[in-house]
C-alpha cells in the first residue's frame, strides 16, 4: 500500500484552511512527546511495571494534525491509540500515566486497562475496547449538539480494520440522513492485528465507503500534518456549515506491535515496515520544520530532553501514587447504590475485615 | 385520574416527560409518522415535531448508539425497540456500551437512555415477536430494568425512568397492551425503582410474578381463596433493583414460593430469586420452590398456549407447594 | 421514487441471457398464483382464520423473474416476502397453507408465524423474522458450495430498509473479500413499513452500495420480467465463472400493506400507490403475453380460475388437517432431547393427562 | 498421551478433527497467518491451508453469520471469536439464528457450528478481556454451552463439540490456558456432553465450579480437608446439557452447597443451580445455599483480585456452610 495513489480532495487543497507556520512546531513538540511516551511506555511495559501497552508510532501527524484542527468544544470519540489527540487536548501526561497503573490518581478509578481513558474536561470521550462502538455514539453528539445550537462537530477515531464493524455501517448510515455533523476520522494504518487492509474489504479505498451513504470520502496521506490538518479543518467548516459528515481516510502505517500483546514477525516483513519508515512523519515534520530559519538541530535534541523528562517526571509521581481504595470497584455501577451493590459492598468489607481477601 | 389501557399509559408518560423537559426525545423505528407499531408514540411526532420524536433507519444498532452519543452530551433520549426480539443487533452498544459507560469512565460520563420495549408472548408472535429475554439485562451490571404490569404503573415508572439518572431497559409487556385497564393519574407523578407491589396480601403461600405473568397469576390466587389457600402476590416491577426486602420478607411469612415467568426456565431471572431465597430465607421454607416458566425450547407459534404458564398451571403449582411440607 | 431513473447494466441488455420467450405463460401463471394467494389470504387473515399474512402484491415480477433464472440446485435465502420465489421452487401451495394455520401438515411443526417458511427439498432456506440475518448466510452457503465444487450459487433475499442492517454490512464485506458466488436480490419496495426509501439512507441508489464491497451492483426495473430475469441470469453466469457477487436492486412497490397488522395509509398517499399501479408487473406481463399469436383473454380468465380453484382446493383440506400433536413443541430444539427437556416433556404430559393444560 | 498446556490441547483437538474430516474448517480474526492472538490455531493454517483456517475481516457478525451458512450446507465450521467480550456483534445471528434454525425449520435445518471464545478473567484485562457472561448462553434454547477446565477435557470436548449435531457455545478459560497442564490422549477421544466430573469425592459438602473457577475451588478442598471437612468437587464441564443426576445426588448426600463461578452474581448460572436444588432436594439441604462469584459490577482493572473468586472466599464460604445447620 505504500504506493496508493492518494486522491486530494479539491477543497483540501485550498489555502484557507492550512496550518498557520506559527503552529508547526508546537505541533512537532507533540509528536516528540507521544514517541517519547511509546518509547517509555514500551520499556515500562517490558519491566511489568505497567500490564499493556498500545503504541501509536508512525500515526502521530495523523493524530496531531487532525485534533489542532478541532476547537475545544469539540467531542472526540477515540478508540484505543489516540494519544496524539489526547495530547494536543491538553490531557496531562500525569493523568495518562496514572491511568496506566490504576491508582488512586486515575480519574477512571482503575476501571481500564492502560489506553482505554477518557477525560470530560477535554472532551475526550472516553475509550471501550469493542470496535466500531464509538462511531454512532460520535453521531448522536453531534446530533445533540446541533439540538442545543452548539458549534460543535464530533470525531469519531477509527482503524482501517473497524470498517468492518456493524457499527461503522449503522454509524455512517445515521450520519448521513441526518447531516450529522460529524468527522469520521479513520487511520488506515494499513493492519487490523495481522489482518492487511488489503483482505480487510475489497473496496479501492476506505474513504469512498462514504458514497454508500450520501456523503463525501477523501483520502489523505496520514504522514504529512499540513494535509490532514488541511482536510479536517475543511470538514469542520463543512459540518458547521451544515453540509454534513465527512469521512476522512488518512494513510499511515503502524510501525510498532498492534499492541504489546503483539509480535508482528509472524504477519509482515521487515521490508514493508522500513519502506514505510522512511515516510516518518515526525521526520517529515522535522523536515518542514528545519526550512524555519533559526531553527537548529539543538533545538530538536531540547525537544527529545524535555518529553523524556516531563515522562520521566511523571512517571515517578504516578509510581508514587497510592493504590485505589479497595472497595472502588464497586462504585460508579449506577449513580446511587442500589441495596444489592451495598449489600455486596458489606460483604467486601467483612472479607477484608477477616483478612479474606487482600487490598 | 383517567381510564386507560397500559399503551395509551405509556403514550401519556412518554408526553409527560416530553412536555416537562425539551431534552427528552424519542427515536425509533415507525414512531413518527407511523405512531409506533403498537401505537405508544401515536400523535408524538404531531405534537412534538419530528427533530423530538425521530423516525430512524432500519438499525437497532445505529438507534442505540445514537442515542447513547445524545444521553453523554446531555439529552434524555428514550429509544424504541420494535420489538424485544429485535433488539440483539443493538445488543453490543447496550451491554458494552450504555451499561458500562459510567463504570468504566470513573464516574464521568454517565449515560442515561431508556430502551423501551414491547416483550413477551400470547400474541401468536411465534418465535420472533414473542420472547422475554430479561434475564440478559438483569445480568448485565449497570442497567435497571422495569416491567410495569398495570397501566398507572407503566405510567410513573416510565417517568421515573426518564427522570433517572441510569441506563434503563423498560420492558413492555405487549401482551395486556390494550387489554389490561385502570384510572391512571393525570400529570406527572413517580414511581420509585426496587419498591415492588404487594398486589395482594395473604398469609399461606407467596406467588411471584411481574410484567403480563400477573394476570393469570391474579386469578390463579383468587381461585386458590376458594380453595381456602391464602396466597400473597408479590408484582416486582423492577427486576434491577429488585425489592429483595419485600420479597424475603412474604416468603418468611408464608414459607411456601412459586415463581412465575414467561421466559425460558434455564438460567431465567426466576432462578436468581429462587437463589436468592434459598441463600436468605432457607429455614422459613416448607416445600419447595417452583418455577412456573415457558418451556426450554425458542418459542413456538401454533402451541404457545401450551407454553406459556397459564392461571391453571400456576394455581397446579400453588396447589403443589400449598400442601407440601 | 416512481420516476427513479433506472440505471440498465450493459451486460443486463445482452441477448444471451433472456428469458425464453416459452417460458412466459408459466412464469404468469405463476404470478396469478400468487396474487390469488395474497386475495385468498388477506382475507383469510380478516375472517380470523389465519392470524398473519405478509402480502407481495407488486412485487411478483421481481421475484418471478429472479426465481426462474436459478437452477433448482441453488440456494435461496428469502425473507418472509418472497412466496413467488417459493411457488417457482416448486413448494406446493398445500405445503404454505399448512403452514399459516400451523396444523400438523406444516413441516415446520407450527413453529413460526405465516410467511415464516422453509422447504429444504426446495433448496428454499427457513425465513426468520429478524432482518438482515440471512444475507452472511448466503455468503457462507455459497463458499460451501464453492469449496465443495458444486455449481451452485445463493440468493439472498431482503428489502430496502434491511440495507441498513447490520448483516447487510457484514454479508456483502465478506462476500467482497472471498468474491462468494453470491447474488444479493435486493426488492426496493420503497417503504420498510411507514419509513420511505428516501429516508432509509441517502444514496443516490441501493445498488451502488456494493461499490463500497469492491463489487458490481445493478438496478433493474422489477415490474419488468425480462428485465428482472436477464440481471439475475447474468450475476449467475458471473458467480459461477468465479467473478464473484453481484448486488441487485429490483425496483419495485408494496401494493398493499406490509403486513396484516399495518394501515399505510397512516403513511402515504393513494396518489402514489395509484401511479405505481399503472406499473402492475401483472399487467405488464399480460400485455407482453398478449403479442403472442393465439394468447387469448378467455386464457387469462382461466389462469384465475384455476388459481383460485386451487386454492380453495388446498385450503379445505389445510383446514381438515388435524392440530399437531400438543408436546411437538418441545422437539427438534436439540438433535436428541437434553434431560432437562425430557424432563419438561413428562412434566407437559402430566399437566395434559390432569387436565391442567389443554390440546 | 502427553503433557500439554490447556491452550495447547485446544490446538491438538482442532488439528485432530480437521484431519479426520474435510468438512471442518476454521474462522475466525488473526487465526491464520498469525495463529491466533492466544496461539490456539497455531501452525493450523500451515498444514490445512487458508481455505480451512480462514482470517477474516473484522466482524464478528460476519464470521458467525457466514459459518452458519456452511453449516448448513454441510460444512463443519469452528468460528473463533478473539474474546468473549467481542461476541455481542454477533449476538443477534447467534441468538436469533443459530440457536433456533433447527426449531423453527421442524427439524428440517439443523446448524451445527462451534463457537469457540476465550473467556474470563485474571488475566488483568480490565472490562473487555474478562467476561465470563455464559449465562446468557444458557438462557437461549438451542444452544449447548460447554467449559473445560483440563487438557484433556479441552481436547475431548473439542472433538465432541465438533462431532455433534447441535450449535456449541465453546468456552475456553484463558486464565489456564498455559498455567494448567495436564497429560493429554494422542489421537480421537471423546468426552460426553452432560455428565460432570467428580474432581474430588466428599462427603461434608459440595462446591460446584467449572473452568478456571477449578483451581481455586480445589484448593480450597484441599485446605477444607486440613480442617476436616471432606468437600466434594464437581465441574460441571457442561451447562447446557446439566448433568443435574449428579448434582442433586452429591446434594442429597452432603446437604450443603457452595457454587462457584466467575461471572456476576445476579442472573448468573450458579441462580440456576441454586434454583434447581431448591426445587429438587430442599430436604436434604442442612444450610444456606451460597455462591461465590463476581461482584455486580462490570469486571474492573486494578482491583481484578478482589472481584474474582480466590481460594480464601471460597474457603471461607464453605467454612460459613460446613458450620451451619
Ligand atoms: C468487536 C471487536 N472484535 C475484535 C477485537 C479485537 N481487536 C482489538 S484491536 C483489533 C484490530 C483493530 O484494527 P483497526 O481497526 O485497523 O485499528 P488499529 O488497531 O490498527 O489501530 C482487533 C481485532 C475488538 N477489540 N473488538
Ligand atoms: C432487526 C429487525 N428490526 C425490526 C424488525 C421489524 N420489521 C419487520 S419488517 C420491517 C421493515 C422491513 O423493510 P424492508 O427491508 O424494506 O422489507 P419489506 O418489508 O419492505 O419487504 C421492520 C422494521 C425486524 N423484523 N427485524
Ligand atoms: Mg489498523
Ligand atoms: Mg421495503
Amino acid at each position: 500500500m505504500a504506493n496508493a495513489t492518494l486522491t486530494p480532495d479539491a477543497r483540501v487543497s485550498s489555502g484557507e484552511f492550512d496550518l498557520p507556520p506559527s503552529a508547526w512546531v508546537e505541533a512537532y513538540r507533540t509528536m516528540v512527546l507521544a514517541r517519547a511516551m511509546d518509547e517509555r511506555c514500551l520499556s515500562l511495559q517490558r519491566q511489568g511495571r505497567i500490564g499493556f501497552y498500545v503504541p501509536l508510532e508512525g500515526q502521530e501527524a495523523a493524530q496531531v494534525g487532525c485534533a489542532l484542527a478541532l476547537d475545544p468544544k469539540d467531542w472526540v470519540f477515540p478508540a484505543y491509540r489516540e494519544l496524539g489527540v489526547a495530547l494536543v487536548r491538553g490531557v496531562p501526561i500525569q493523568e495518562l500515566l496514572d491511568q496506566f497503573i490504576g491508582n488512586s490518581g486515575d480519574r477512571l478509578k482503575g476501571r481500564q486497562m492502560p489506553n482505554h481513558y477518557g477525560y470530560r474536561a477535554q472532551n475526550f470521550v472516553v475509550a471501550s475496547s469493542p470496535l466500531g462502538t464509538q462511531i454512532p455514539q460520535a453521531v448522536g453528539a453531534a446530533l445533540a449538539a446541533r439540538r442545543r445550537g452548539d458549534a460543535v462537530v464530533t470525531v469519531a477515531f477509527f482503524g482501517d480494520g473497524s470498517t468492518s464493524t456493524n457499527d461503522f455501517h449503522a454509524g455512517l448510515n445515521f450520519a448521513g440522513v441526518y447531516r450529522s455533523p460529524t468527522i469520521f476520522f479513520c487511520q488506515n494504518n494499513q493492519w487490523a492485528i495481522s489482518m492487511p487492509r488489503s483482505h480487510q474489504t475489497m473496496s479501492a479505498t476506505l474513504a469512498e465507503k462514504a458514497e454508500a451513504y450520501g456523503f463525501g470520502g477523501v483520502v489523505v496521506d496520514g504522514t504529512d500534518l499540513g494535509q490532514v490538518y488541511r482536510a479536517v479543518a475543511t470538514a469542520r467548516a463543512r459540518a458547521l456549515a451544515g453540509d454534513g459528515p465527512t469521512l476522512i481516510e488518512a494513510q499511515v502505517y503502524r510501525f510498532g506491535p498492534h499492541s504489546t500483546s503483539d509480535d508482528p514477525k509472524r504477519y509482515r516483513s521487515d521490508a514493508e515496515v522500513a519502506e514505510w519508515r522512511r515516510r516518518d512523519p515526525l521526520l517529515r515534520t522535522k523536515e518542514e520544520i528545519m526550512k524555519t530559519p533559526g531553527w537548529t538541530e539543538a533545538q530538536d535534541t531540547a525537544l527529545w530532553t524535555e518529553a523524556r523528562s516531563r515522562i520521566a517526571e511523571a512517571w515517578k509521581a504516578a509510581e508514587g501514587t497510592p493504590p485505589l481504595p479497595p472497595t472502588s470497584f464497586l462504585d460508579d455501577v449506577f449513580s446511587e447504590r442500589t441495596p444489592q451493590l451495598e449489600h455486596q459492598r458489606r460483604e467486601l468489607l467483612g472479607l477484608l475485615e477477616r483478612k479474606v481477601v487482600h487490598e | 385520574m383517567t381510564e386507560l389501557t397500559l399503551v395509551q399509559a405509556v403514550n401519556r408518560g412518554l408526553a409527560e416527560a416530553m412536555r416537562q423537559d425539551a431534552d427528552v426525545l424519542l427515536l425509533g423505528e415507525d414512531i413518527g409518522t407511523n405512531g409506533g407499531v403498537f401505537r405508544a408514540t401515536e400523535g408524538l411526532q404531531k405534537e412534538f415535531g419530528a427533530e423530538r420524536v425521530i423516525d430512524t433507519p432500519l438499525s437497532e444498532c445505529g438507534i442505540v448508539g445514537t442515542a447513547i452519543g445524545m444521553a453523554l452530551y446531555g439529552l434524555k433520549p428514550v429509544a424504541e425497540i420494535q420489538f424485544l426480539d429485535f433488539i440483539y443487533p443493538a445488543f453490543d452498544q447496550i451491554v458494552s456500551e450504555l451499561s458500562k459507560f459510567r463504570y468504566r469512565s470513573g464516574g464521568q460520563y454517565p449515560c442515561h437512555v431508556v430502551v423501551r420495549a414491547p416483550y413477551g408472548g400470547g400474541i401468536r408472535g411465534g418465535l420472533y415477536h414473542s420472547q422475554s429475554t430479561e434475564a440478559f439485562f438483569c445480568h448485565t451490571a449497570g442497567l435497571k430494568v422495569v416491567i410495569p404490569s398495570t397501566p398507572a404503573d407503566a405510567k410513573g415508572l416510565l417517568l421515573t425512568a426518564i427522570h433517572d439518572e441510569d441506563p434503563v431497559m423498560f420492558l413492555e409487556p405487549k401482551r395486556i397492551y390494550r387489554s389490561v385497564t385502570g384510572e391512571v393519574p393525570d400529570g406527572d407523578y413517580r414511581i420509585p425503582f426496587g419498591k415492588a407491589r404487594i398486589a395482594r396480601e395473604g398469609t399461606d403461600l407467596t406467588l411471584v410474578a411481574y410484567g403480563a405473568m400477573m394476570v393469570p397469576t391474579l386469578a390463579a390466587a383468587e381461585r386458590l381463596a376458594e380453595d381456602g389457600l391464602s396466597a400473597e402476590v408479590i408484582d416486582l416491577r423492577t427486576l434491577v433493583p429488585l425489592d429483595e426486602a419485600a420479597l424475603l420478607a412474604s416468603v418468611e411469612k408464608t414459607g411456601r414460593l412459586v415463581i412465575v415467568h414467561e421466559a425460558a426456565r434455564t438460567a431465567g431471572f426466576g432462578a436468581e430469586i429462587a437463589a436468592l431465597v434459598a441463600e436468605k430465607a432457607l429455614y422459613s421454607l416448607k416445600a419447595p420452590i417452583l418455577r412456573v416458566t415457558g418451556y426450554d425450547t425458542p418459542f413456538p407459534y401454533a402451541l404457545e398456549h401450551l407454553y406459556l404458564p397459564s392461571e391453571e398451571r400456576i394455581l397446579d403449582a400453588a396447589r403443589q407447594v400449598g400442601r407440601t411440607g
